[in-house]
């Protein structure tokens, strides 16, 4: 694993893809440490009097060599808003890389399936597994079209498939209600991101299928290092950090799944 | 000018530098390699250690409050044993004094601990945690009565051959009281304070946010009152005071220091920053250099009031 | 649908609200009449009064502290006499529940004033500070001890004929005890927390910040512990709670309900939005609308959690 | 005495005098309530995590109908830092009108006598007094020429003196120098603010003139409005608050002065 830095990042962009979800794109000095598909990073969010702790964002996109790191964020509380405020130029001290990853297959259908911002993860992921070998195809459920944000990045990483819940974008259901799930199922893994409940509802799929899914989980931290010991998720042996030993757990080791 | 003398002194055993690591909040020291030099810190104070492995409470553990935290994690350690045979081997050798917070809910638990650690060569000290919130018996129980903080300090006296350091619970009506029961029982210092008792709720799911309802207060929040109870014990003791609650950079940790402080113990703020320990070190010295004071000693209890 | 019951009752006494006003805070009421109607709020409690004149201590009494402040005023106030004839006049009329917090450091004194207390028709209550941390002798002290917090809660309840509303110290081990002691009294209210004990200093001075050294910590850093106070005491008396400590909006006012208060004070958050008493009634009526809840009574205690 | 309002107002510019000295102008909804030289507001130091409580300023210019109203600060700490970092179109919630006034006399020569930030207020008050028909003299002490900030405005409301410790600009001393306040004295009155020792000297100077010296306190504050009485200072009356009796304060009723 690269070694964790703390790092003062300046603020290059931060655009608006509907009322409540934004991109941030944050510049740094390169080369950045080397990131890996489903890791985190614990962002400060500057001058907000109400926000006491720097808040987990996974990583969405990160440029090496010249120094971008992007998250994909939605906006749910004080320090979420406080950051889609964010003007050009204004500093962000980032402490990453954090965590484990998904696993990169280097061969065989992999299936990512997101929820919400549980989305924030996948390009990179579909991207680093087709770079290994395998062929994603990615899935994305939202309540509606305005949910889903899927650029040209994303059509050439994986084949992308839609649901929303009132149908104006994709099939209309949930993720779970998709086809790709029934008929001809012919996936070797499942990565998933999002709520709970549809992560959960994955996780019983594909033991029935008899596949693998790993499952991205966003519980509340105060460090992100592993030294708080606040983040717990119950496993087969145990409490284990979300954020060390984790964020992305093998759903068959956790409790209840 | 010379450089700043940061060494002291607490009770015959002597720190490079009065800045130590608060239990809880620094895990065994290695979850910080990446971010700073451990050996640069005066000491550390590992996770409340118990006699028999715990798995700590339920999630949630955490809730963010006003310039601070709450958290209920519960003493969640593989038990001492493990830590003797696992952990100690891994980080014995870093060149800081190494501390180990025991914990219990029994005072049998407490003297095995503590017996226990009487062989670990390079464990100069322990910390008697009898202000724990977030366990069911036990824990803050003993640190909130005079005859049960006296009580297990005696028992673990008996036993325990090195360096006793009692953490104190604020969550009391007068800390003076408890300091100076623990002090007679032999107790070499004293560390405040542990964490205060308080709830967070979440009003849109009509909630707690804890999984066990309360947690302990930590952060710049309770300073004003760790500065209160660091000052009234100074002067209700002879032994050393190791100060801690809501210490976030050097200002902090001199308040401490003029409070009646001889080393100070950094908890919540290892979270936001984990390089804080190491820029506090370098905050004090370079107050000693522009306030023209020799050593860091010179600052214990020195607020000018009386 | 329906507008918001706001409503509530403490004790036999009907408040139009549950938005009172903390005392000390908020003056006499008219230091407010440029900001807001004061006739909108559920009702008010007076600054402090004892039964002489007092002067208070020195300047400085105030010092900023991370979301919070410490204060020492101690007392400041012309003394009851003067306040009946000359205060009270001026502000009876106000459509308002007003509240005298009666303060003081001997019984006698509390006994006298409470007496006095009796003959003025427009003050349906008063408010016993026996919680005060800012005076020499007295104030506190009753609070932070069972037979003393018993004693004067006693001997005022045998002259004062109306509302007796008791204000609790959370500088203590057990809150529950002093809260079922005056309970036991005849106190037909509680309200918490009084302020918390702390200590400011200015490290480039190396002076503290009060002429007291010691105030009392106010505001949203020790909202947490308010909220457990509130609700360990709501489990164990059977008289309605007032809470506060730390309220600076509506869901924190909301939080204090679903602990287990059925009113709230505002204090500090007066100081840095003289307007902010009603932004929190009309926050309250808001929540109530937005979740389908009749009346504000039915928040109180209403937690899930057990 | 006008109503006192809470409003909101946007920073129109931030001007930076000196490294440690800037006025703030900000724009709000004309008209503004009468303000009086000697009047201060309470500032809101927006998007501070460190800071709690609002900020006295004196009331440096305000313009009713074009509704200005303008501070002159002094960097000294977290609060002041943020103000001075403010960018145009930020919004700051502003408490005024607040606090008595300096007396405003009609005939004769009156000294105004301002040391650091104190000058903050003297502007508006040699305005008022020249308007009212008295004669202002302005003596203004610093450190040295870079914290004189004297503009064309001073000059055409008051005979402008100045002091510097090190003699860069005007009389070398400090304002108590000043061979105005020997020979010659012909003022009716004496009015100051700035740092305590300065203003106590000058109170000395007064008596011995038989004149009034009128002094505007700067003690620390919680509400600025008669609230929380953490502001008071000793008068010949017992304790005094400083907002709402004061600021300006005859120095004959201050206890030790
Ligand atoms: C490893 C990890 C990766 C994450 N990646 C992303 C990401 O890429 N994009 C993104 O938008 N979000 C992500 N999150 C979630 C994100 O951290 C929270 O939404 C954020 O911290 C909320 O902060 P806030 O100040 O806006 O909300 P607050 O004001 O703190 O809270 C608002 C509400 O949200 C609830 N809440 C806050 N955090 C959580 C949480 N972690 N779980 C459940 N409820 C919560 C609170 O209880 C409260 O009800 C991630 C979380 C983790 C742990
Ligand atoms: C009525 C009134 C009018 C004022 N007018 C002006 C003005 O026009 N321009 C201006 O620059 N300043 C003025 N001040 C002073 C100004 O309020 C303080 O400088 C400011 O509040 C400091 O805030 P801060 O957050 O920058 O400093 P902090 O970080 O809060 O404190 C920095 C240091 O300054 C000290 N300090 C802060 N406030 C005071 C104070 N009031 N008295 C003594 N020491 C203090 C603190 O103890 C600390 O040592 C006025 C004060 C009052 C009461
Ligand atoms: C997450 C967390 C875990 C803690 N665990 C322990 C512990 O195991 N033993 C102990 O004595 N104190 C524990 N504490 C208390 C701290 O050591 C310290 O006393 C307290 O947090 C106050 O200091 P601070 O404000 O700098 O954090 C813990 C605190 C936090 C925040
Ligand atoms: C400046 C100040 C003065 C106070 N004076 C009194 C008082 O006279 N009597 C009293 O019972 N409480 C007094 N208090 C305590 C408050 O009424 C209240 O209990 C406390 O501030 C906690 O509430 P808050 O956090 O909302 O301010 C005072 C508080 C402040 C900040
Ligand atoms: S968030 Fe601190 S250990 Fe995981
Ligand atoms: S500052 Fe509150 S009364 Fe003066």
């Amino acid at each position: 694993m690269p070694r964790k830095t703390i790092s003062t990042f300046s603020v290059s962009e931060v655009i608006h893809l509907s009322p409540d979800t934004f991109v941030m794109h944050l510049q740094g000095v390169p080369p950045l440490p080397e990131v890996f598909a489903g890791q985190f990073a614990e962002v400060e969010v500057p001058g907000s009097p109400d926000v006491f702790l720097r808040r987990p964002l996974s990583i969405h996109a990160a440029d090496r060599e010249r120094g971008m790191l992007s998250f994909y964020v939605k906006t749910v509380g004080k320090g979420t808003r406080r950051l889609s405020e964010l003007l050009p130029g204004e500093k962000v001290s980032v402490v990453y890389p954090l965590g484990n990853q998904f696993t990169l297959l280097n061969s065989g259908k992999v299936l990512l399936v997101a929820g919400g911002t549980g989305v924030a993860p996948m390009l990179m992921l579909a991207q680093s597994l087709k770079g290994a070998g395998a062929e994603p195809t990615l899935l994305i459920g939202g309540r509606s079209a305005s949910d889903i944000h899927v650029t040209e990045a994303y059509h050439e990483a994986a084949e992308v498939l839609v649901t929303t819940e009132d149908g104006s974008a994709g099939i209309m259901g949930r993720v779970t209600d998709h086809p790709v799930l029934k008929e001809n199922f012919d996936f070797v893994r499942i990565c998933t991101c999002g709520p709970d409940p549809m992560m959960k509802a994955l996780a019983v799929i594909a033991r029935e299928k008899h596949v693998i899914c790993e499952a991205s989980l966003e519980n509340t931290m105060a460090c992100g290092f592993g030294a708080c010991l606040c983040c717990v998720v119950k496993t087969t042996e145990g409490h284990k950090c979300v954020c060390t030993e984790g964020p992305v757990f093998d759903t068959r080791n956790l409790e209840n799944w | 000018m010379a450089k700043a003398d940061l060494t002291v002194n607490i009770g015959g055993l002597e720190l490079k530098n009065p800045v130590m690591t608060a239990s809880g909040t620094f895990g065994y020291g290695h979850e910080f390699d990446d971010f700073i030099d451990v050996n640069a810190l005066g000491g550390i104070v590992v996770k409340g250690t118990t006699l028999e492995h715990r798995e700590g409470n339920n999630y949630p553990r955490m809730a963010e409050t006003p310039a601070g935290m709450l958290n209920s994690v519960g003493l969640q350690n593989r038990g001492a044993a493990y830590f003797a045979e696992h952990i100690y081997p891994k980080i014995r050798h870093y060149a800081t004094r190494i501390f180990v917070n025991v914990s219990g809910s029994r005072i049998e638990d407490y003297v095995k601990v503590a017996e226990m650690m009487n062989d670990l060569e390079d464990i100069p000290g322990i910390e008697l945690n009898i202000s724990c919130p977030n366990v069911k018996e036990g824990g803050m129980a003993f640190g909130t009565s005079c005859p049960s903080a006296r009580e297990v300090t005696k028992a673990v006296r008996e036993v325990y051959h090195k360096h006793l350091m009692v953490k104190l619970s604020p969550n009391v009506t007068s800390i003076v009281e408890i300091a100076k029961a623990v002090e007679g029982e032999g107790a070499d210092s004293l560390s405040l304070i542990n964490t205060l008792l308080g709830i967070a709720i979440n009003a849109e799911t009509r909630r707690p946010v804890l999984s066990t309802i309360t947690g302990g207060l930590s952060g710049p929040a309770i300073k004003p009152i760790a500065l209160r109870m660091v000052w009234q014990v100074s002067k209700g003791v002879k032994i050393p005071i190791i100060g801690m609650g809501g210490i976030m950079n050097a200002t902090d940790a001199i308040e401490f220091f003029l409070a009646g402080a001889t080393a100070v113990q950094v908890g919540t703020a290892n979270f936001i920053d984990p390089a804080v320990t190491v820029k506090i070190l370098d905050g004090i010295a370079e107050y000693l250099n522009r306030h023209n004071i020799h050593s860091v000693r010179d600052l214990t209890g020195a607020m000018e009031c009386c």
